[in-house]
């Protein structure tokens, strides 16, 4: 093709990254051509971020060399890659909140006048000119935190920019976006192309890869497993390649016998933590004996519904109802005692207390109640058995259960959330990416588990952003995007397709 | 959080107790003695000889039964502090107002020492010794509602409300509670508020460590002691475990201020038998000290503070002997602090590996979150 | 102008002042002028006292100031404060020269500034440890070291400025101080501007609000935390030499007194604003010059403690966010870690 | 060498929570003391006390080693010196400032009235005043002492000129900082100064003293010192430093250790001398009729022909 024509800008070779415990990368290759865009895949965990965390000189490589327009480049911290004419948009932004556009835009890179003074008049005005020459509209007075996501990134664009950056790195620049958004910025992605600028471009949505891609590399566990054109590829044939035909997991599971409704949520509505609205009005039911999936790109609002749901955030309109009661108002504990589970999206933040033994982390839920304690005296025996059964039952892998549960592995870690969640009676489950950075067998195992309890006549919300995971384990999908439910499918009529249309926002 | 090695109680063989135990104690004796080596750079710098001066604060702390008494004694409030600390830690609260709550707690129980005639010592003393604690708690929660509530921070708080406490007790004990005569002080509190000594040895000696091995039953032993571990090391967790966070917080901080009311107390009915201004300052913010050096555990508290009260106790025995000055002991008190809680030079030199424990973590901002 | 206010939102002086002091600042002046027609003296002599009292709580808001703006907390100003108090007068008993004198007073600060800064950037060890460990050490020093019988050669005098001392009212009380009282009042000015106008401040800021972004763009976090927690240090150990120096003119145990941490209160009274800072160490030096004209004046008979306390009182209440809400700097007490 | 041993008298000195040097009564009593070393021969040795609690400790430290006398100073030791002398009743106590109310055979309590030298302080100020405004910055009205010296100075005051305009404040501290507040003394000297006070009486340990030093700093003003006389012990003052309230504490110690030595020793309160420290170079600036007058203040006073109106117990 005529890429071979083209210069090659950005350049690694044999990059190797290892993390305690993890190899984030293993011997990548890739190769950035001047202009063009190259769209990078991977499921989660794949090593997209730290390869270009790698490039931006912010991690540095375990082994491996990063070549810059064929020059043999070292680069000990970011300003070096900056030097080299790298930009990056980080996919959490590096934006200071309660700072001007222009601030944020000139940190680093102040012009002075006398005596260290910044010149803010020309900073303003740099960043005026830049976003009328890319077409990026913004207020270089506007505050930070004031400004909505989408905003927020064209500031990151501009800092870039204003860095004289001709390589601009984009790690999921449009999970946070809604599809308008989003269009608007493949515009500026195809206006600075032609203006000589070259792109890496990080995201997990096929389509996109396939509207504005160059070309195309997919990694997988660490590993580069191939490349390909835009015009040779498919979205099935992407999702082949970025999760690797041998690892789609298919649980065996019966038909499903759904029960007596246990769940349902009437027309929620939630704010965030920074009080804007992020479900507006979601309704539905979940019954007993069945999963039902919540689908969707991450930040659509399936955080604060499960917070919402489990006790931990108000909702400001709307109620739910949970085995009969009006749990609105519960608290935590009150949504608990109606045998409800909760498998919380982060684990380390909110499932587990690290410092603790094993066998503690296996009673935060039930601690108070017999035989783990009297109500007031702890029964250390009955908690270590309680310990000891469950490690043994649910596979967690460790010396004992007295050591501290940050030393477990991922896996294990949420093997043991989920061995003590189920140790109670449960009448409904919520688990939010019960799987979310696993290994396989963990996954498998976390799997056959869930539908287990649904077979028991549990009633399950699945949340998930693992697309084969919401269409392996549920029997009915909703699919959320911007705080709305898009449309709610029987399996028997969920495609890969179907879904990705519905949550990237168009009806399918 | 705060300090994770000393969650996973040791448990298992003699042999994995042992290595349990080295693993916590080996870095405060080793804060110890690097801050004993630098204590006697400085002595030797000043002209004074270490070998001596140590030698006499041993003597004036240990030597015989007088002294270990007046050890045990200054310990006993010490043991207090310590809890007082280490308990909040527990609770993820650095709760730097145990100097105020302690003279609350001393001033209110030499109230009730004197205050309150015809009672038996059985119930005399034990309604002094509590209305002290009880004194110290209810001061105590004010930091921890204006946590809980507004997230106005504890050390600030604290600090502020030490000031106030030092207004207070100064105006009581000159005004509405003076003793006849032209000293600023209480009266002497009843015979039957006292807490005896047997012999030279204090009994409140024995009280302090008795409420120490209560703390550690209570912290480790019971559901309240789990819901106040929980939140101190992550209250996210606790959050979703159902645990009212705030609640926790403001008995946290009260139950510290009872200890360290508690301290007050028994300062007032065992050792100087009223409220004298003057007469308990420091104690407080020796407790921090105490604290960091148990590793906040509550039994370790024991241990560190007969340490530090050996070394108030014996410090007028190398004044006489040695001929040096007591500040000595607090340049000593702060290398101990310095080793202890820069662990990673202490690991160093005992060539331990592995993580450690991150040391504790106490700040992030004064803020209202 | 404009563009600067926005700088940092709810927190340029200007905004503090219209939020919360316009109102104030408009009666203390109009007071002022009320209370110099009808008692100049006491007048004067309240105002000048207020300014000597803030003149340290100032230098120590602003080291502690510095330091939180870029992510370290300093609760050992107290023990800097004092440590360069006794090493200023040391300097000045042994060399006779105040600039010497006053100069190894800042050093000494700075160098507490750069232990704080080890401990809490490099040993990454708990701040607020970090600070108490100053406090004790400094206690310790002092004490053991200092030896009374040692006589400083002369303090600091006062130096009036031309015709503007002969003014009524703010002659005597602005424009007749000695240096550091001076230097203190500059510092207010000089910190306002490097933190809102210039790149070191932008970058201080943003070390404090945001490391990591700081971190993205090149900007090395752990050396500005060490160069910002060492000038700070700086800051403090001028507020010591103002003690021994200027203020008194020897040294004594123990004789900061708490000042240090007032000094912190008057910190977050002052929204972490050097001329919040300056308005409400100004505020705290008035309530100990109110006291003290009103025991002289012996009509009001309240207990002196009662008066005593309002300042710690005060500093609750505003913590609070009884009175208005304070944000302090988003990172500061954490240590900031790469990879 | 071995105090136990008969022939040889050890003086052993404790002090109140404070350093032996002080510049103020530690300093002054230890100073009695060591006058009986270079006068009497004997051997003499101090402890300095940390912590209130540890003043029997000290005591007994003395006590165990053999001393003959011990010297405890400040009121705060009183309840200490008294439960001492019960436990060694062959040691002889002397409690500086410390009142007998019941008088035990092994302990003398030497006091001073200090009203009585706080008047002669406050007879001079109002003389000396041009303004017609004196001051005083003053310690805690915790410690009695002061409270006395306070009273004393502004009857005095008074005495001679009925109209003048006393201005005097108390630390607003507690006892930890009250005398070692230099700052405070300084600053609040200064006001008084800008109030039009010409003459400030400092009496308060180093809070005291940073008042005279800040006084010292403004030409053509006077400042009295307290305790003793504090020319010799803050070198600073001396620009204006024209006296000092002092309780002579040197002498009066040095005397019971004399009487302890010639067997005249009693139990009971001694009532120590007090008076004006010397003018030093100001005895040329004072005029000669305000020296008389104060010579005869001092002896209607001693004769109690005149009263402070102190009265500690009301
Ligand atoms: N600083 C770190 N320390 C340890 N492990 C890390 C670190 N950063 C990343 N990892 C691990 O490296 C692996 C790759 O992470 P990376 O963030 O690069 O994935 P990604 O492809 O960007 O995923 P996502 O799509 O979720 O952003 C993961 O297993 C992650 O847990
Ligand atoms: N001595 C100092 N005092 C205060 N701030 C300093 C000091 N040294 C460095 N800094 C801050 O750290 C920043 C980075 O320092 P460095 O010397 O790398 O800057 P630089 O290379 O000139 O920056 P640029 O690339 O923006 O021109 C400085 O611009 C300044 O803001
Ligand atoms: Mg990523
Ligand atoms: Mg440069």
């Amino acid at each position: 093709m005529s890429n071979t024509d083209k210069q090659v800008v950005l350049e690694a070779k044999g990059i190797s990254k290892h993390f305690p415990g993890v190899i984030a990368n293993n011997n990548v290759d890739l190769a950035l051509h001047k202009g063009e865009i190259l769209a990078l895949l991977g499921e989660n965990g794949a090593g997209k971020s730290t390869l270009m965390n790698i490039l931006y000189g912010l991690y540095h490589p375990t082994e491996g060399e990063i070549w810059i327009k064929g020059q043999h480049v070292q680069l000990q911290s970011p300003r070096d890659a900056i030097a080299h004419g790298i930009g990056m948009v980080h996919q959490h932004f590096q934006l200071v909140p309660v700072m001007t556009v222009a601030e944020n835009v000139i940190l680093g890179a102040e012009v002075t006048t006398f005596a260290g003074r910044i010149d803010m008049r020309q900073a303003v005005r740099e960043v005026s000119e830049l976003s009328h020459k890319y077409g990026l509209a913004v207020d270089p007075n506007a505050v930070i935190e004031d400004l909505p996501v989408g905003i927020q990134q064209r500031v990151e664009i501009i800092k870039a920019l204003y860095r004289k950056a001709d390589i601009l790195i984009l790690d999921e620049p449009t999970a946070v976006l809604t599809p308008q958004e989003a269009n608007e910025l493949f515009q500026i992605m195809r206006e600075l192309t032609k203006q000589g600028v070259s792109i890496i471009f990080i995201t997990h949505k096929l389509k996109e890869v396939l509207a504005v891609a160059d070309q195309i590399a997919v990694l997988r566990r660490g590993e580069m497993v191939g490349s390909t054109l835009p015009s040779e590829a498919t979205e099935a044939s992407l999702a082949e390649m970025m999760v690797g035909r041998n690892v789609i997991l298919q649980v065996d599971k019966s038909e499903a016998h759904p029960g007596a409704a246990i769940l349902q949520v009437e027309d929620a509505h939630v704010l965030d933590d920074r009080k804007t609205s992020v479900v507006k009005g979601v309704s539905f039911e979940v019954r007993a004996g069945e999963v039902l999936g919540v689908a969707g790109v991450q930040g659509n609002g399936q955080r604060e519904l499960v917070e919402a749901l489990t006790g931990l955030r108000p909702l400001t309109q709307g109620r739910f109802i949970i085995d009969g009661h009006d749990a609105t108002r519960y608290t935590p504990r009150q949504i608990t005692d109606l045998d409800v589970a909760h498998i919380p999206e982060d684990r380390e933040k909110h499932g587990l207390v690290m410092a603790y033994p094993i066998e503690d982390n296996t009673i935060l839920n039930q601690y108070y109640e017999t035989p783990y304690s009297s109500g007031v005296i702890v029964n250390r025996k009955a908690i270590e058995n309680h310990a000891l059964k469950l490690v043994e039952e649910f596979d967690v892998r460790t010396p004992s259960v007295t050591v501290a549960a940050s030393t477990l592995s991922g896996g294990n870690k949420q093997k043991l959330i989920v061995a003590r969640e189920f140790s109670k009676p449960v009448k409904l489950l919520i688990a939010a990416q019960p799987t979310r950075g696993i290994d396989v067998g963990s996954i498998e195992f976390i799997h056959q588990q869930i539908i287990k309890q649904r077979d028991r006549g549990v009633a399950v919300l699945l949340v998930s952003a693992e697309l084969d995971e919401i269409m392996s384990l549920s029997d009915r999908i909703v699919v959320m995007f911007g705080g709305r439910i898009m449309a709610t499918l029987p399996i028997a009529e969920a495609t890969r397709e179907k879904l990705g249309l519905l949550m990237a926002g168009s009806h399918g | 959080m705060a300090m994770q090695a000393t969650e996973q109680e040791v448990r298992g063989t003699f042999g994995e107790r042992l290595a349990g135990f080295w693993r916590a104690a080996s870095v405060p004796l080793m804060a110890i003695l690097l801050a004993a080596l630098i204590g006697a750079i400085i002595l030797i710098i000043s002209g004074a000889n270490p070998i001596d001066a140590y030698a006499a604060l041993f003597r004036g702390s240990f030597s015989n039964a007088r002294a270990i008494g007046r050890t045990l004694e200054k310990a006993t409030p010490l043991i207090l502090a310590g809890l007082a600390v280490a308990f909040a830690f527990k609770g993820g609260l650095f709760n730097i107002g145990g100097q105020g709550q302690l003279l609350i707690g001393a001033i209110v129980a030499a109230a009730l020492g004197f205050g309150l005639n015809g009672l038996p010592f059985i119930i005399h003393m034990p309604i002094a010794l509590l209305g002290g604690a009880l004194a110290g708690a209810f001061y105590a929660s004010i930091a921890g509602a204006l946590k809980a509530f507004t997230g106005a921070h504890e050390v600030i708080t604290t600090i502020m409300l030490n000031f106030v406490a030092i207004n207070i007790t100064d105006f009581l004990s000159n005004g509405p509670w003076k003793d006849t005569g032209i000293v600023a002080r209480t009266p002497a509190i009843l015979e039957t508020a006292a807490i005896p000594k047997w012999d030279s040895i204090p009994l409140g000696f024995f009280i302090a460590a008795a409420v120490a091995i209560i703390i550690w039953y209570l912290l480790f032993r019971t559901t309240l002691g789990f819901e106040i571990r929980t939140v101190g090391l992550n209250p996210n967790a606790a959050k979703y475990a159902g645990i009212r966070v705030a609640r926790i917080t403001i008995l946290t901080m009260a139950i510290s201020g009872l200890l360290a009311g508690m301290g007050g107390s028994i300062e007032t009915l065992g050792v100087v038998g009223r409220f004298q201004p003057g007469f308990n300052i420091g104690l407080g913010f020796d407790g921090i000290t105490i604290a960091l050096l148990a590793r906040t555990h509550p039994l370790g508290v024991i241990p560190a503070a007969i340490l530090l009260g050996a070394m108030q106790a014996g410090s007028s025995q190398m004044q006489f002997d040695a001929k040096v000055s007591f500040e000595i002991i607090d340049v000593i008190q702060a290398l101990i602090l310095f080793f202890v809680s820069a662990e990673m030079i202490v690991r160093w030199i005992l060539r331990i590996r592995g993580e450690g424990d991150g040391g504790v973590r106490l700040s992030s901002g004064w803020g209202q979150g | 102008m404009t563009s600067n206010v926005a700088l940092i939102k709810n927190s340029s002086w200007l905004d503090f002042l219209r939020k919360t002091g316009v109102w104030i600042s408009i009666l203390v002046v109009i007071g002022a002028i009320y209370g110099y027609l009808t008692e100049p003296q006491i007048t004067t002599s309240m105002l000048a006292s207020t300014l000597r009292q803030s003149t340290p709580l100032v230098l120590g808001a602003l080291c502690g100031l510095l330091g939180e703006r870029s992510g370290v907390i300093n609760i050992g100003i107290e023990g800097q404060m004092l440590l360069s108090a006794f090493t200023g007068f040391l300097a000045n008993v042994y060399t006779g020269n105040l600039l010497v004198a006053v100069m190894v007073g800042v050093l000494t600060g700075a160098l507490l500034g750069g232990l704080l800064a080890f401990m809490s950037v490099t040993l990454k060890m708990d701040q607020i440890i970090g600070g108490t460990v100053i406090n004790i050490l400094a206690l310790g020093l002092t004490g053991f070291f200092y030896q009374t019988g040692l006589t400083t050669q002369g303090k600091l005098q006062p130096i009036e400025l031309g015709p503007l001392a002969s003014l009524p009212l703010v002659g005597p009380v602005l424009f007749e101080n000695p240096p550091i009282t001076y230097l203190a009042i500059i510092l207010v000015f000089v910190m306002h501007y490097m933190l809102f106008y210039t790149r070191w401040g932008l970058r201080t800021r943003a070390i404090g609000e945001h490391p990591r972004a700081a971190d993205t763009v090149g900007i090395n976090v752990n050396r500005m935390r060490y160069i910002n927690v060492i000038i700070a240090g700086g800051i403090a150990g001028l507020a010591g030499a103002f003690l021994t120096l200027e203020a008194v003119g020897s040294f004594e145990r123990a004789m900061t007194n708490g000042r240090g941490f007032v000094a912190l209160a008057v910190m977050i009274f002052g929204k972490y604003m050097p001329f919040g800072v300056w308005g409400s160490a100004l505020l705290f030096g008035f309530a100990t010059a109110l006291q003290t004209q009103l025991q002289f004046s012996g009509t009001i008979q309240i207990p002196h403690q009662f008066i005593g306390m309002l300042p710690y009182l005060l500093t609750i209440v505003v913590l609070a966010g009884f009175v208005g809400r304070t944000r302090p700097p988003a990172s500061e007490g954490k240590p900031y870690e790469t990879e | 060498q071995d105090c136990a041993s008969a022939d040889v008298l050890c003086v052993g000195l404790v002090t109140d929570v404070g350093e032996i040097d002080d510049k103020s009564f530690n300093q002054s009593a230890w100073e009695g003391v060591q006058l009986a070393a270079s006068e009497l021969g004997a051997q003499v040795e101090y402890i300095e006390t940390q912590d209130a609690k540890d003043y029997l400790t000290n005591i007994s430290l003395f006590a165990d080693n053999g001393y003959d006398i011990i010297v405890t100073v400040g009121f705060a030791l009183g309840e200490a010196t008294v439960e001492a002398a019960g436990q060694y009743p062959d040691i002889k106590f002397i409690g500086v400032d410390q009142f007998q109310g019941a008088t035990v055979d092994n302990v003398a309590g030497l006091i001073f009235p200090e009203d009585k030298s706080g008047f002669l302080a406050g007879a001079l100020a109002g003389m000396l005043t041009q303004t017609g405004t004196i001051a005083a910055v003053l310690g805690t009205d915790l410690v009695p002492p002061v409270v006395a010296f306070k009273e004393g100075y502004e009857a005095g005051a008074r005495y001679v000129n009925y109209d003048i305009n006393l201005i005097s404040t108390y630390h607003p501290g507690g006892l930890d900082v009250a005398f070692t507040d230099p700052e405070w003394g300084a600053s609040t000297a200064r006001q008084a100064i800008d109030l039009g006070a010409d003459v400030v009486f400092g009496a308060g340990g180093k809070t005291g003293n940073g008042a005279l030093i800040e006084v010292a700093g403004t030409a053509g003003l006077y400042c009295i010192g307290v305790d003793t006389d504090q020319w010799e012990t803050v070198p600073e003052a001396h620009p204006c430093l024209v006296s000092s309230a002092m309780k002579l504490i040197t002498p009066g110690v040095f005397d019971i250790i004399q009487s302890v030595v010639d067997g005249s020793f009693a139990g009971g309160n001694v009532i120590g001398a007090v008076g004006l420290a010397p003018f030093h170079d100001f005895e040329d600036s004072v005029p000669q009729d305000i020296k008389d007058r104060l010579e005869s203040i001092r002896g209607l006073l001693e004769s109690d022909a005149i009263s402070t109106g102190y009265n500690p117990g009301g």
